[in-house]
């Protein structure tokens, strides 16, 4: 068996879902894969985890990676599988703090931020898409553990984040659904992809086998979790006993809904990428992340260890 | 009754019931202006004699008098001083000369409006101890011997009617400790002040005390009071005549006996 | 531990005295529940929402809710914090007796040291995680270099208050440093060694913890940043709670353990 | 600070001495210089990304292309650590005399103490991000809160070993337990409490850094952490740098302060 | 030359070219078997003198010869005892004992395999002091006395030829002192070894010495050499004849003398 070290990119949640069934179920194994799945810190700082070889495979953020690669192009790991097509990158405002589904609802607003945050890190490319004028716009740097308590005291009108993350916890504050105001970057025409499956090079110029098995393992256990949630939501309570199962499904429904289960993916299967689409998002990222322009879409995205479309469908 | 100290019978037990026995059957009186001097074995509970006197502790038999009055929380009329100088290192010599003006009743409230008179009567006592310029330093920049006469001055500033001594002068070298007896012998005469010694400086006790008591081992009683003879003022040669030997040699033969029967 | 006994005024015997005895004993407790009592009276009167400042009883609740996560969690959390606090052991002596082996060496590292006990651990965990992935190792390492410090520290200045005499008593005989380094220096300062290993503890704790937050699948730091992250506040404070339980337990056995082994230190004039 | 020194064989009069003494004020710089460039010499041996591990020329050319942000960042986080750390002076000195007061005061705080600083401050910051606003505000309570604790044990220490004949010479002339306390207590512990200071300072840093990276739009803490998510690790390891040079300048001022104030405690028997 | 110890015109100054001139023209010899005396007025080089025959100060003119050697390092023929006693306080009396043992080049090698031997040796030391069956005690468990008593037990341990005591009885009080005199004398008579006795006890030096060697102020050097004449055996009761008290009045004229003239 060849074995795997493998880093998340947040705690075992719903949306981790795929990955744990995947191992549960022993797909892994049947790949002669010894897979060790461990938590992260956020879907950046999975990347040099995988980059250092201390992890082999990972799931992070793929704008994060062409920040990354543009960088030091010379690190070695690149994506092999998107996960999320869309981004999960949102606004969160609530309705009665004047927020609407309307991008342009921010304007005069002040907006919380964690430095870290993946959706904080679009926001000068998003409001350029979508026709923010920001000069009246505040923005507060705000840490993950006050993001949603600030937004529900109303210290704050909107914050960033992952919007099942926002969403779910401003319920658990307390905050009707009705009140909730979420802005999807990638449906207000923010064109990027969002979480992928990383991999070091090394290990992939060594293993392609072991990586190709990996990941059609990997489509396996994600068609598991769409087509039954609350299996997946086993599987991750089974790793952390405090979790509340209902909040985790509505998690991971959401995550399927919004982020993985999209249109495109239902006409084209799971995992691949349109490799123009990922050229246009390298585009997009100079403006919000300043790119020098080091990259290009080939060496961020390696499709060769994909597998077949068919087995890449999600039911 | 005009003795100025009163010890009648006491008892006194150190940590409940069934702790140290440090004194029994205690009874002992210094009459005003007297200097007397305890010796004793160590442990004898000379320094138990000393809190008794100035109510530190307080008996669980017998009586403590001091001046007339029942002893039943400290007496401020006291001066005090130990083996160890304790002078507070963060102030300056007269600072702590002045120090229990500070803290007793009769003194407190006057000290700001009076404070020149304070510092010059500080300074008086300063002078006689030998020590006339010192009283900017600090403490520490003084020698023990220094440090031990500043030390007599702060037990003397509040002008009390009694002068406890607990082996003032046991960490100094021989020397040091003659000139010291001789300040001590020229302050009695003086100030008139009355001055219960405790030492185990058996030549000590005989050249300074008109009084000398020597207490029995644990637990510890007066055993025998001798007068002192010699006439004053006295001088330090007088510790190489006959007789003074003599005396000095007749206290060590009591305390080796009262030692042998601990 | 105060500068005023019962002393004055009453008799030596006094029967009140075991009754101030167990006052003092039950003190801690009193204590405990005071505090615990203020707090759920200001939750109620403040009308905190728990997602803020839950209540103790709250609190009580998700202990007994969750308790078995949180037990397994703290035997993680207690295992790296032991883990990492030996390794401090080991290293801050002999990091210790090595710089107060010589002034220049001493001169030359305290500073370093000082710089680096000023940077906040947290920024160190990632750092550690490329190296060793998550886990046990980061935690336990971390807990080790938040915590050698004070012992490192502790044991230089044993070796510093050596006095002069008992070490001329020594060089006249013909002693090697080597001699006196082993003979003196290291049972002199054990006192030392063991009063730090009090403070090192509770920190070895903040360590483990710390890293437990950024890179574990267990313990409970993990468990806190989790439940944080579900806004499960209660179980937060559950966690917070347990980390003083296992803090005051362990701080207690340390201050026991010195109590055992330099029992001659406290009652010897060595003392401070 | 050290067992040995050049006594035996030399004589007294000795040349060397003046070089000797040079060589251990040039230590700390010599420490300094050669831990860079083992780091530097292991960064290129080992080809570390600079993502990872930067090398420290790479760092300092990352202070002098940010000298700007990074020096607005250090007034700020100077500004509340100080602001913490003076919060923490007022409040552990009044605590510590307070605790040392009495012994049922102390046998009842100790342990809630105690386990208060087993607890990660990490923990603590989200909850004063929520009642304060981001900021200074919760920044400057952290460092309040992580940088008392020393100073409260030194000052009841100090209270704990005053000499029982000095208190016996003020009660025999009729001293109330505030008089002792105000002429002997405070002073007493002043050099405890001015060599907790040190200690206190390099604490604080450590807390407004961590409040920083949680909630603050400036500071080092805030710094450090957008540079790490922009993967400009050069960076975080320039702030780190500056902390370090902070911490180490706020404990050299504190020792200076210390040797100022409470010179009389050197000089005199009673430092142990 | 027969001298045990030999030092001639030595001049010590401590820190430096501009530092402190503790003893100048330092000349003295001691006799094998003799048991000297050296007194002089506080601060006058006396523990400087200590450190120079013991090696551990090397001087910068003059000559110090010991047991016929040159002394350049630390010589290992010497026990000493201070004032302060300086037992550690985590090994028991015994093991505080043998502690030399573990050092000395001649016996570190062989404690293990005769440790029987050595310990016997030990306890013959403790009962000749009068400490027999002390040895399982920690020293914090004894008494000041019984403590200096073990330290003279650690000083003997190796058998040097040359005991140094620094003032060892200071912090005694006077009975048990009267004590350690006799433990001392009666050793100086039944190990034939060489002692040099440091104090500011004339009385002491008197009832123990063969030589008095007197002291000037700082800068310290000899002025005078007394040869005491009592016979010995000696007794306690000799400190209560004439002669005695002569000699020791003598004495103190002498070193008061020598402090005016600082
Ligand atoms: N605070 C105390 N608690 C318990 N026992 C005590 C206390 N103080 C003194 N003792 C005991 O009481 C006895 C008498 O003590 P005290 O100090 O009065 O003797 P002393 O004659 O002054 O001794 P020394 O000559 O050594 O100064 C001793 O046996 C001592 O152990
Ligand atoms: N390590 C030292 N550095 C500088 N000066 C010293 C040192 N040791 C002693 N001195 C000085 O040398 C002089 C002689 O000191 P020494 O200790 O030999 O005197 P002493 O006769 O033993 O005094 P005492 O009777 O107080 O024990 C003193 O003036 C002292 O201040
Ligand atoms: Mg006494
Ligand atoms: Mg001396």
């Amino acid at each position: 068996e060849t074995p795997v070290k493998f880093t998340l990119d947040w705690k075992f949640e719903g949306p981790a879902a795929g990955f744990l069934l995947a191992a549960d179920k022993g797909y892994f194994k049947d790949e002669g894969l010894d897979v060790t799945i461990d938590t992260g810190n956020g879907s950046v700082e999975a990347i040099p985890r995988v980059s250092t070889g201390t992890y082999q495979m990972g799931f992070g953020d793929i704008n994060s990676l062409i920040k990354f690669l543009d960088e030091d192009p010379s690190q070695k790991v690149k994506a092999v599988m998107m996960v999320y097509e869309r981004p999960t990158f949102a606004v969160v405002g609530r309705k009665s703090l004047g927020v609407t589904q309307d991008p342009k609802s921010l304007e005069g607003k002040k907006l919380g931020a964690p430095p870290p945050d993946g959706a904080f890190a679009q926001w000068k490319a998003f409001k350029d898409v979508a026709g923010i004028d920001d000069s009246n716009i505040t923005i507060e740097s705000i840490g993950f553990p006050v993001r949603e308590p600030m937004l529900a005291k109303g210290d704050v009108d909107a914050v960033f984040g992952f919007a099942f993350s926002v969403v779910l916890n401003l319920k658990a504050q307390g905050i009707a659904d009705d009140d909730i105001a979420t802005i999807l970057m990638a449906e207000n025409g923010l064109n990027l992809y969002g979480n992928a499956v990383l991999v070091n090079s090394d290990f992939a110029a060594e293993n392609p086998e072991a990586v190709k098995g990996f990941l059609r393992a990997l489509a396996k256990g994600f068609a598991d979790a769409v087509a039954n949630p609350e299996e997946g939501v086993a599987a991750v309570l089974r790793r952390n006993e405090t979790l509340d199962s209902d909040i985790e499904l509505e998690r991971l429904h959401m995550a399927n809904e919004m982020n993985i289960k999209t249109p495109h993916v239902v006409d084209n299967g799971f995992g691949g990428v349109d490799m123009e689409r990922l050229g246009a998002s390298i585009e997009t990222l100079k403006v919000s992340m300043g790119l020098k322009g080091n990259v290009a879409a080939d060496q961020v995205f390696d499709p060769s260890f994909l597998p077949s479309k068919e087995e890449r469908m999600l039911p | 009754m005009t003795h100025l100290v009163f010890i009648d019978d006491v008892d006194m037990r150190y940590g409940g019931a069934d702790g140290t026995l440090a004194v029994s059957g205690l009874t002992m009186r210094v009459e005003k202006g007297d200097f007397a001097a305890v010796v004793g074995p160590s442990g004898c509970g000379k320094s138990t004699l000393m809190k008794l006197v100035t109510g530190l502790h307080i008996p669980q038999a017998g009586t403590v008098i001091v001046a007339g009055q029942h002893v039943t929380k400290p007496v401020s009329i006291v001066g005090m001083a130990f083996q160890n100088p304790t002078m507070l290192p963060w102030r300056t010599t007269l600072e702590n000369i002045l120090l229990p003006l500070e803290i007793v009743e009769k003194h407190r409230h006057r000290l700001r409006a009076h404070r020149k008179d304070y510092v010059a009567q500080a300074e008086n006592l300063l002078e006689l101890v030998g020590l006339k310029g010192f009283g900017a330093k600090y403490p520490w920049q003084l020698s023990g011997g220094m440090q031990q006469r500043a030390n007599l001055c702060r037990a003397l500033i509040h002008q009390p009617d009694l002068l406890m001594l607990d082996e003032p002068f046991g960490a100094l070298d021989a020397f040091t400790r003659e000139e010291l007896w001789c300040v001590i012998r020229d302050l009695h005469a003086a100030q008139g002040v009355t001055i219960i010694l405790v030492t185990h400086d058996l030549r000590e006790a005989s050249f300074l005390a008109d009084k000398i008591f020597v207490m029995s081992a644990r637990p510890g009683r007066i055993v025998r009071e001798h007068r002192v003879p010699f006439a004053r003022p006295r001088d330090l040669d007088l510790m190489y005549e006959k007789e003074f030997n003599d005396l000095v040699h007749q206290l060590h033969g009591e305390i080796a006996t009262a030692r042998m029967a601990a | 531990m105060t500068i005023v006994t019962e002393r004055p005024g009453t008799p030596a015997v006094s029967k009140p005295r075991a009754l101030r005895i167990s006052w003092v004993r039950a003190a801690p407790w009193l204590y405990t529940i005071g505090l615990f009592l203020i707090w759920e009276l200001l939750v109620i009167a403040l009308q905190m929402p728990q997602t803020i400042l839950p209540a103790p009883s709250r609190i009580f609740q998700a202990i007994v809710q969750y308790w078995s996560p949180i037990w397994k969690n703290s035997l993680q959390t207690l295992f790296t914090t032991t883990l990492g606090f030996g390794l401090a052991v080991v290293g801050g002596l002999a990091i210790g007796l090595f710089i107060g082996w010589s002034k220049t060496i001493y001169a030359g590292l305290y500073p370093l040291m000082i710089g680096f006990n000023a940077i906040p651990k947290v920024a160190v965990v990632p750092i550690l995680v490329i190296w060793f992935g998550i886990g046990t190792i980061p935690a336990v390492i971390t807990a080790f270099l938040i915590s050698f410090f004070p012992i490192v520290v502790n044991v230089a200045t044993g070796l510093a208050t050596i006095e002069p005499e008992t070490e001329d008593v020594l060089r006249a005989l013909g002693a090697r440093k080597i001699d006196i380094m082993l003979k003196v220096g290291v049972p002199r300062s054990m006192p030392y060694f063991f009063g730090s290993l009090k403070i090192a503890i509770t920190l070895a704790f903040v360590g483990s913890v710390l890293s437990e937050t950024v890179a574990a699948n267990y313990g409970l730091g993990n468990m806190m940043s989790s439940a944080q992250s579900q806004f499960n506040v209660p179980l937060v404070f559950a966690g917070l709670l347990m980390l003083a339980v296992e803090g005051i337990a362990m701080y207690a056995l340390m201050a026991w353990i010195e109590r055992r082994m330099t029992g001659w230190a406290h009652r010897s004039t060595m003392a401070h």
